[in-house]
């Protein structure tokens, strides 16, 4: 007992001081690509070597436009090694409240050669993808996504939140980072947010993988069976954008395909510190210094 | 019957104050011997406040019992908080009943929780109540021997008035059968708020649950209520074990305010005391195999048999 | 037939494969000297491994199908083979034809096929015959008739809702009896998969499994993807074998290039395997001691699994390992920084961690708990073929790292703990050794890298060939076997994942046991779902 | 006695008889028999409890003189009846019954029709109900002891009704031998009595104790314990208790188990308390340990069924326990000198024997409506029938609240009271012996709580959750007279768990007659809202004021709520499935399942046999059917009775050889007797 208790208070406190400090991320740790779109000569290597598709464009009418979709990217470097105007930083905060802005695009002159010749200035139209169908909604008459709800959830949420995650068919990548959150390292309870058993109690659902056919129902029955007001947390480049599996006979792809999803959390898988700013963004309180 | 009103009422707020203060305090020092800053002692109230806005599912299986369950949770043990003497001697509705109305009334409470996790038709929610119950009817005969063996010494099963007997006998506090009924009293403690080695509050295994699995059905407010009145139970057995076993600073009937800032503090500083102790239990031992846990009742058992035993010794 | 290019290890038994079957054989083909491959018709399956199994305790390690009709018109079904002891694989090809798409079942003899099989007529279409349970088992009960793996099936097909039927669990018979249905949705943090229990009270009576939630179609994709973004799918079929997983990918593909890594690459590959462990296991060792309720272990081993993720992290860019296998190599070289730093982890971890396994042996209750919890008697684990952790700790003596070195284990001294007990106590254990193991081959390594490149250029993969590329992951041997199509592509990419055959083994070592220990029991052998659903 | 409550007590024995002779006359006529047999009985029940309850509020029963109700034509025999306060007290009980249950009946005898003679069924009942009400008021062995076959007789009639179950015919043969052993050992007993005091009239038995010898008086003792421990079902004489109850039609087991079983207490109060006085200490300690043993395994054996009327009946035998604790403690006060005590301890008793007539009743009524709605008695196939029959529902839980001893009802007064007994006993001598009571204390705690245990699953799983079976799934809310009879019996939980003050000034004359002492003074504190043990500063519960305070409190959670999450709605969605396509009825707790863990517990006494049998073809890993068995053993059966009953068969088999049939050889027979009992006489 005295051991236990000796080891115990020997060691420490080791909770990091995030967010209030900066996320302890190595220099070397392959954060969200950053793409010089002024520099950007040509798209298609980089496009080429992306496995997932995050990095693609489109040509039209002598004009190229080349997007970033960080929701897919895995942060493997590939496109880096292909490309010099695109570098890996390891910056990890990308969460995003909508899925929109986590697309940068950038509309080219095209060349003879098929490389760039000159950026058009202005936004460039990002909405590129083909629409995705407006999640069915579930069950629940009371569900109107408007401010009210917004602002009840954040008066709600803002000391006391209960996740339940749910694996919707990740590789298991996102749910060793989300169960580093209960770690002493990172100490989700800090903030007085509880992981949960059972969904009546849960808040928010932080929901990881490609959806897959098989979990599709299990997916619903989980958010229906929330209470409302609640929330949902994409995880991981194949919750935020499906990711290399993407859309195929056994997967429905993004979270977001099959229930509304309120904060992206992309990453393959995420840092700690990513989901955990991703889930205090979810709540409003990323930005509180003091937790 | 003189009710005092004012006391009656301050205890009750005393009581729903107190009570998560005290859960978030356990885990919170709990969480300072994982090496981790853990929630801060008052998050059990805003996760209880939250609750209270949340809407609510209610199973589809549930019956009107499902509904009602959370109240009597809830009540019982407010209830059974104010035949407790916390800051002055006697408690606010002392002669509603003592030691076995409180006994009962928790009863009560475990019996309309168990329903409730029976009601909505899931098998872990009987699998809650179908351990909670084992382990309670074993933890009761323990709890109640050595409730009896304070209650023979003070000739009453009135709680204020056992207080009472053992404040005017300093002697009382060492007294062998004092301190191996408290001992026992301490496992049926552990036992009955679902403390490890009994049960993992902190647990996410629906199938190791027995407290939680009963709730894993309930949501909003009267998850609140189920959570609230469970906090609520565990103070009230900290506080008969630390006002009727060491009535220090304990206040009478007609004590000023001084003299109540004084039992306020002595109060406090023992359930600190007894935080410490638990929190020290929770950290250094697993669970036990739910089979095991007759072994440690019925530990707690030998225990006030031997204090009956030594009262008749030493007497 | 030309049995020159056989190991001379394996040659015995090739020889004795000739002599015994010689004129049942169609053909031979040796591809690589540990690789043989028989091709013969079906029938010859049941006695070949049977003799193979009895004469020289060869084991059936995966039974797969791939549509070779393009090809030549027939469906091939694969028996691999593993001769630990010859360090060889011995494959045996089987034709089916489509005009009667249907296989010999040898699940009655060798239950280990179980789930294989099915997956086969699942994914293929190939009716089993003689299964003892031949439903669905890889699609659930509720898809339509699809054959996904069948090469005139579209990744992108998009099958209506589903419609089917519900999967109808066995009934335990008898008054009280009753089942605890568990997942797919559990209520930790871990994997979907449904467990129905068969309980009457507390002892489990029968537990089901359903495993398969999380099929991504990773075997179809593979087919569509370039070998160089097949690595990233790699990573992604278990997320916590990310490397291991990588790595046996880009074995296959190396071994059907013909092309081996450079030494240094073949040591960081080492050293990245042996991380990965650790992180696992002192990952698991802390999940065990949860499932008990000792936090205080489980909050040091967390604390330590991190500072190994922070290394990881350091040493290639992502805490997971990802993005460090590559085709031919690694992908990025260590400077001598961080090779200091891989031998300060090693330093500070090793203490820490001997004060974590004191920790748990000196608490008695956390004892009482594992001990005699979950035993899965040796004979059960050999008949199911339970491969990993699992077996080593029910007595099945093997590992890939010592009988078929890759990367370079063939540098190392590795010792291999091996238990009879097989109860949770043991896989603890097998555990705890096993990552004192790993820091000994880190520090081995770390002292002695050899220079070099790093990678290996691989050109584009000429078509038709076949290779098994093998590793030891954490959980245990992993296999990624291809056949390469033209245009640099992959025509079949079989994944084995040890999950796959080690999940029954699960229901027979619970039964018994009362239902609050089955997490516990599930977590010491902590199966990947992922992997197994691929 | 005064003339008042005699004569209603008369008109409600005649109304009993023409409930029997009319339901007969009209036997063809199904409703006319059920309306006039049943209503007969109710109204007899009520004019019953309000001549008992006046005797017993005015006092007029302590002087109340012998009443003869036929001239007797047969020497020896008197048919004369005597209203004292303990007759009065156990008629009272009867009383409550018969009004509830009579209306309960009405509804329920429809069930029969065209099946059944409900005629019979009804002047069964009839004649059931009055034999038990002289066997309570009898003056006289002989007429005593007739009431008492006629009671056992109409009794096994009423258990074989459904005579074309095996099962009911076996449970009424072992019930008839039962009875019949325990009435020997009262004939032995009253020999006994008459032999010293030279009378069969009751009048002459009392206080006759302290004129035996004490040999004598122990042996008389232990006939009577035996006689009237068979009848109450105590522990090890209760095997025929869970066969009998369950089969008899549920009316009747609300009666046999409400009141039938009391005649045992009955005869044990009479005996030890009126009759032979002043007991040695072991007579208490012998019964304090009977009862504290037949409550624990009551409730243990309770536990294990999953047979709703079994598992009520085995709690019969716990409650007589805890009946029998309250008596023992008594008699051992009485012994130590201490007649204040005795009479608490007495009262204690006393006060669960009409609580446990109330609730136990109830319950059987409950279960009846059950049965009646799903035609099973088997737990396992029922559940979600608070949903289909609320009100039934409602009256169980009242029910089962009541029996798991929570306050505020009346289990919890009697227990609190049999506690205060206890605990205060331990200072009243410095005997060892004094141990026992808090130890028998703890017990009690354990029987509560595994009682409560027991009715969680009870309820839970017949009333809870999703319907098991088909039956259950098409259940139908009981009729109205049905539910009337059960309202009666909660109302009488609810009034005599919140009034006890009102309810114990009526055992005044009681404790007066028995113990010398007065004590519902002392008894009621805090004006009449509570009731205080009787030491000063001893303690007190206001079963009323914690009514009170539980809806006083009630703002709480609800100004929580007000402050909090007014606009929070509610809405219904399907049990949480872990994601699942739906919950079977097969994904929920049974019986069996709810009490393994208690199995499991106690397997030293259960001795729990489990078999899981693997069938396959091929391969152990693919099984084909899987089969699960397990039995408990009931020891009592296994260890004694089973050798008693091939014991005697065998002796039976060898007597045999006796019965030659010849005149010649029982001419022997006789003659060898004579030369013996002259030898004797000698």
């Amino acid at each position: 007992m005295f051991g236990i208790l000796g080891k115990s208070l020997s060691t420490g406190i080791v909770t990091t001081k995030y967010p209030a400090a900066p996320p302890k991320v190595s220099i070397r740790a392959r954060g969200r690509p950053e793409i010089d779109w002024t520099q950007w000569k040509d798209a298609r290597p980089a496009a080429a070597a992306c496995p997932t598709g995050a990095i693609s464009f489109q040509d039209a009418g002598g004009h190229r436009t080349a997007r970033f979709d960080l929701a897919q990217c895995i942060f493997c470097g590939l496109c880096a090694d292909a490309d010099p105007a695109i570098r890996m930083t390891n910056r990890v905060e990308c969460a995003a409240r909508d899925r929109a802005s986590l697309i940068s695009a950038a509309r080219y002159k095209l060349g003879d050669d098929g490389a760039h010749r000159q950026l058009v200035p202005g936004p460039a139209p990002v909405a590129t993808e083909p629409a995705r169908p407006p999640a069915p909604a579930v069950s629940s008459p009371l569900e109107s996504i408007g401010r009210q709800i917004q602002q009840r959830s954040r008066l709600i949420f803002g000391r006391s939140l209960h996740i339940r995650e749910v694996d919707a068919g990740s590789c298991n990548g996102c749910e060793i980072e989300i169960a580093g959150l209960n770690s002493p390292v990172y100490d989700i309870e800090r903030f007085g947010i509880h992981f949960v058993a059972s969904p009546r109690h849960a808040d928010m659902l932080l929901v990881t993988g490609p959806v897959t056919r098989n979990m599709e129902l299990a997916l619903r029955k989980t958010y229906d069976a929330t209470p409302e007001p609640r929330c949902v947390v994409a995880v991981g480049a194949c919750g935020c954008g499906g990711g290399i599996f993407g859309v195929n006979y056994a997967t429905r792809g993004p979270v977001d395909a099959v229930i509304p999803v309120d904060v992206y959390v992309p990453g393959c898988p995420p840092n700690p510190h990513a989901l955990l700013h991703g889930i205090l963004r979810a709540i409003h309180r990323e930005q509180w210094g003091r937790i | 019957m003189n009710l005092d009103p004012i006391h009656l009422l301050l205890q009750t707020l005393l009581l729903l104050a107190l009570a998560p203060l005290l859960s978030g305090t356990i885990r919170s020092w709990k969480a300072k011997l994982q090496n981790r800053r853990g929630p801060r002692p008052w998050q059990a109230f805003l996760d209880i406040a939250k609750f209270l806005r949340k809407d609510m599912v209610i199973p589809e299986h549930a019956s009107w019992i499902f509904h009602f369950a959370p109240y009597v949770v809830f009540l019982s043990a407010l209830l059974a908080g104010l035949m407790v003497p916390m800051l002055r001697i006697p408690a606010p509705l002392s002669l509603f009943g003592g030691a076995l109305a409180l006994v009962g009334l928790l009863a009560l409470g475990r019996f309309f929780l168990a329903l409730g996790g029976l009601d909505p038709a899931s098998a872990f929610g009987g699998m809650g109540s179908s351990r909670e119950m084992t382990v309670s009817a074993i933890a009761e005969p323990a709890l109640m021997l050595a409730i009896f063996t304070v209650a023979i010494t003070a000739g009453s099963t009135d709680l204020s008035q056992m207080a009472r007997t053992t404040q005017s006998t300093a002697f009382n506090l060492l007294n062998p059968a004092h301190v191996l009924a408290f001992a026992a009293i301490f496992i049926v403690l552990l036992a009955e708020t679902g403390r490890i080695p009994v049960d993992n509050p902190a647990t996410h295994l629906e199938l190791t649950m027995i407290h939680e699995a009963m709730l894993l059905e309930y949501s909003g407010r009267y998850l609140a209520y189920m959570e609230w009145g469970a906090s609520v139970k565990q103070l009230v057995l900290m506080t008969l074990l630390v006002n009727v076993f060491f009535p220090v600073g304990l206040a009478g009937a007609d004590a000023g305010p001084l003299a109540l800032a004084f039992s306020l503090a002595a109060y406090a500083a023992k359930l600190l005391a007894l935080c410490a102790a638990v929190v020290v239990v929770e950290t250094t031992n697993a669970k036990l195999r739910l089979f095991r846990v007759p072994d440690l009742l019925s530990a707690a058992f030998v225990l006030a048999a031997l204090a009956l035993l030594s009262m008749f010794l030493f007497r | 037939m030309n049995l020159d290019r056989v190991s001379p290890d394996l040659r015995p038994i090739a020889e004795d494969i000739a002599r015994r079957f010689g004129n049942r054989i169609d053909a031979w083909d040796t591809p690589r000297p540990n690789e043989v491959y028989v091709h013969a018709s079906m029938d010859l399956a049941a006695g070949f491994c049977a003799h193979l199994h009895r004469r020289w305790n060869v084991r059936l390690i995966a039974v797969f199908a791939d549509d070779f009709r393009n090809e030549g018109g027939v469906f091939h079904l694969y028996y691999a083979l593993a001769a630990d002891a010859a360090h060889g694989f011995v494959f045996l090809r089987a034709p089916v034809s489509p005009d009667t798409p249907q296989f010999t079942s040898l699940a009655n003899a060798i239950p280990a096929l179980n789930w294989q099989e099915r997956e086969v007529q699942d994914m293929f279409g190939l009716k089993l015959v003689g299964h003892p349970n031949p439903r669905r088992c890889a699609l659930h009960d509720d898809w339509p008739e699809v054959y996904p793996l069948r090469k005139d099936f579209g990744l992108h097909t998009v099958l209506p809702p589903f419609q089917g039927e519900r999967h109808k669990f066995r009934q335990v018979e008898g008054e009280g009896v009753f089942q605890v249905p568990v997942g797919p949705v559990h209520a930790g943090i871990i994997e979907p998969g449904h467990f129905l229990f068969s309980v009457a009270g507390e002892p489990v009576l029968y537990l089901q499994l359903r495993m398969f939630y999380v099929h991504k179609g990773a075997e179809k994709l593979f087919e569509h993807l370039p070998p160089p973004h097949a690595v990233r799918l790699a990573e992604s079929i278990s997320g916590d074998s990310s490397f291991a997983h990588a790595t046996a990918f880009c074995h296959a593909i190396e071994r059907a290039a013909n092309v081996e890594a450079p030494p240094r690459a073949r040591g960081i590959r080492s050293v990245c395997l042996e991380l990965e462990r650790i992180y696992n296991h002192v990952a698991d060792i802390g999940a065990i001691c949860t499932d008990v309720a000792f936090v205080t272990a489980h909050m040091h081993a967390m604390r330590l699994k991190e500072a190994v993720l922070c290394a990881c992290e350091e040493l290639t860019g992502s805490r997971l390992l990802r993005g460090m296998a590559c085709l031919g190599g690694v992908r990025f070289d260590w400077d001598a920084g961080q090779i200091a730093l891989l031998r300060a982890l090693t330093a500070r971890l090793r203490p820490e961690f001997d004060s974590l396994v004191e920790l748990i042996d000196g608490s008695s209750s956390t004892r009482d708990r594992l001990e005699t919890t979950g035993i899965l008697q040796p004979k059960v684990a050999r008949d199911l073929g339970v491969v990993g952790i699992a077996g080593r700790a029910s007595g099945f003596d093997h590992d890939l790292r010592r009988d078929f070195p890759h990367a370079a284990y063939d540098q190392v001294k590795i010792s291999v703990p091996v238990y009879q007990a097989g109860d949770v106590k043991h896989r603890l254990q097998v555990r705890v050794d096993e990552v004192r193991e790993s820091f000994s081959i880190v520090e081995q390594l770390a002292a002695r890298l050899p220079a070099g490149p790093v990678r290996s250029e691989i050109g584009e993969l000429p078509a038709g060939r076949v290779a098994l590329g093998y590793v030891e992951g954490w959980r245990g041997e992993i296999f990624h076997w291809i056949r390469t199509a033209p245009g640099n592509r992959l025509a079949r990419c079989k994944i084995k994942d040890p999950s796959l055959q080690n999940w029954p083994a699960l229901s027979e070592a619970i039964l018994g046991n009362i239902v609050p220990d089955f997490p516990v029991v599930n977590k010491s052998f902590n199966l990947s779902y992922s992997g197994t659903d691929r | 006695m005064s003339e008042f409550p005699s004569t209603l007590l008369l008109l409600a024995l005649c109304a009993y008889a023409a409930g029997m002779a009319g339901a007969l006359v009209f036997r063809r006529a199904e409703r006319l028999a059920n309306g006039i047999g049943f209503g007969l009985a109710s109204a007899g029940g009520t004019l019953g409890l309000a001549s008992f309850v006046s005797a017993l509020a005015s006092g007029s029963c302590a002087t109340a003189g012998s009443i003869q109700l036929v001239p007797s034509l047969i020497p020896f025999v008197r048919f004369s009846i005597r209203a004292d306060p303990l007759g009065c007290f156990f008629g009272m009980t009867i009383s409550l019954l018969a009004v509830a249950i009579g209306i309960y009946s009405i509804g329920y005898a429809r069930g029969y029709y065209g099946r059944k003679s409900v005629g019979a069924l009804a002047a069964l009942f009839n004649l059931l109900l009055l034999s038990t009400t002289l066997v309570f008021l009898a003056d006289h062995a002989w007429f005593f002891l007739m009431a008492w076959e006629i009671m056992a007789l109409s009794a096994y009639c009423l258990v074989s009704f459904d005579h074309e179950h095996e099962e009911s015919r076996g449970a009424g043969v072992l019930f008839f031998v039962m009875s019949h052993a325990g009435t020997a050992g009262l004939i032995l007993g009253f020999l006994i009595l008459h032999q010293a005091s030279g009378t069969w009239g009751f009048d002459g038995f009392a206080s006759l104790g302290g004129r035996l010898p004490a040999s004598l008086r122990n042996v008389c003792f232990l006939l009577f314990l035996f006689g009237f421990g068979v009848k109450a079902g105590m522990v090890p004489l209760h095997i025929w208790l869970p066969a009998a109850h369950p089969v008899a039609p549920s009316n009747v087991s609300a009666l046999m188990s409400g009141v039938l079983i009391k005649t045992g207490i009955y005869g044990l109060v009479r005996v030890s308390f009126d009759w032979l006085g002043a007991p040695p200490s072991w007579w208490g300690g012998a019964v304090l340990a009977i009862g504290t043993i037949s409550a624990l395994l009551g409730v243990l054996f309770a536990l294990m069924e999953h047979d709703l009327k079994r598992l009520l009946a085995y709690h019969s035998i716990e409650n007589i326990g805890i009946i029998l604790m309250g008596l023992g403690a008594s008699m051992m006060f009485l012994h130590w000198g201490r007649p204040a005590l005795a009479a608490l301890a007495l009262i204690a008793g006393l006060y669960h024997t009409i609580n446990h007539a109330s609730f136990k009743a109830l319950l059987f009524l409950g279960a009846g409506a059950v049965l009646h709605a799903t035609h099973t008695r088997n737990m396992e196939e029922m559940g979600g029938l608070a949903r289909r029959m609320r009100w039934t529902a409602l009256f169980f839980l009242v029910g089962a609240v009541a029996i798991s001893a929570l306050p505020p009802l009346n289990g919890f007064v009697s227990e609190w009271l049999t506690y205060q007994s206890l605990l205060q006993g331990f200072g009243a001598s410095s005997s060892l012996l004094r141990l026992m009571l808090p130890l028998s204390g703890a017990m009690l705690a354990l029987t509560g709580a595994l009682a409560a245990a027991c009715f969680v699953k009870a309820f839970g799983i017949t009333f809870l959750a999703q319907p098991r079976s088909a039956h259950a799934r098409s259940a139908l809310e009981a009729p109205a007279p049905m539910l009337a009879g059960q309202a009666i019996l909660t109302a009488a939980c609810v009034f005599l768990g919140l009034f006890p003050m009102l309810l114990l000034r009526l055992f005044d004359p009681l404790t007066l007659q028995l113990t010398g002492q007065q004590l519902s003074q002392q008894l009621v504190a805090a004006r009449g809202m509570a009731i205080a043990a009787i030491a000063p500063q001893g303690g007190a519960v206001s079963t009323l004021g914690i009514a009170l305070m539980l809806v006083c409190l009630l703002p709480a959670p609800l100004a929580a709520w007000l402050l909090f999450g007014r606009r929070t709605r509610m809405r219904v969605g399907p049990t949480w499935d872990c994601g699942l396509r739906g919950l079977t009825p097969h994904m929920q707790y049974t019986a069996t399942g709810f009490s393994k863990p208690l199995r499991m517990i106690f397997k030293a006494l259960f001795r729990p046999r489990r078999e899981v049998q693997r069938e396959y073809d091929f391969s152990p890993y693919f099984a084909t059917t899987i089969r699960f068995e397990s039995h408990v053993e009931e020891p009592f059966q296994t260890r004694i009775y089973r050798p008693l009953k091939w014991l005697v068969l065998r002796a039976s088999r060898r007597l045999r050889a006796l019965q030659a049939g010849s005149i010649q050889a029982y001419l022997i027979y006789i003659f060898v007797t004579l030369v013996a009992l002259l030898l004797v006489a000698l």
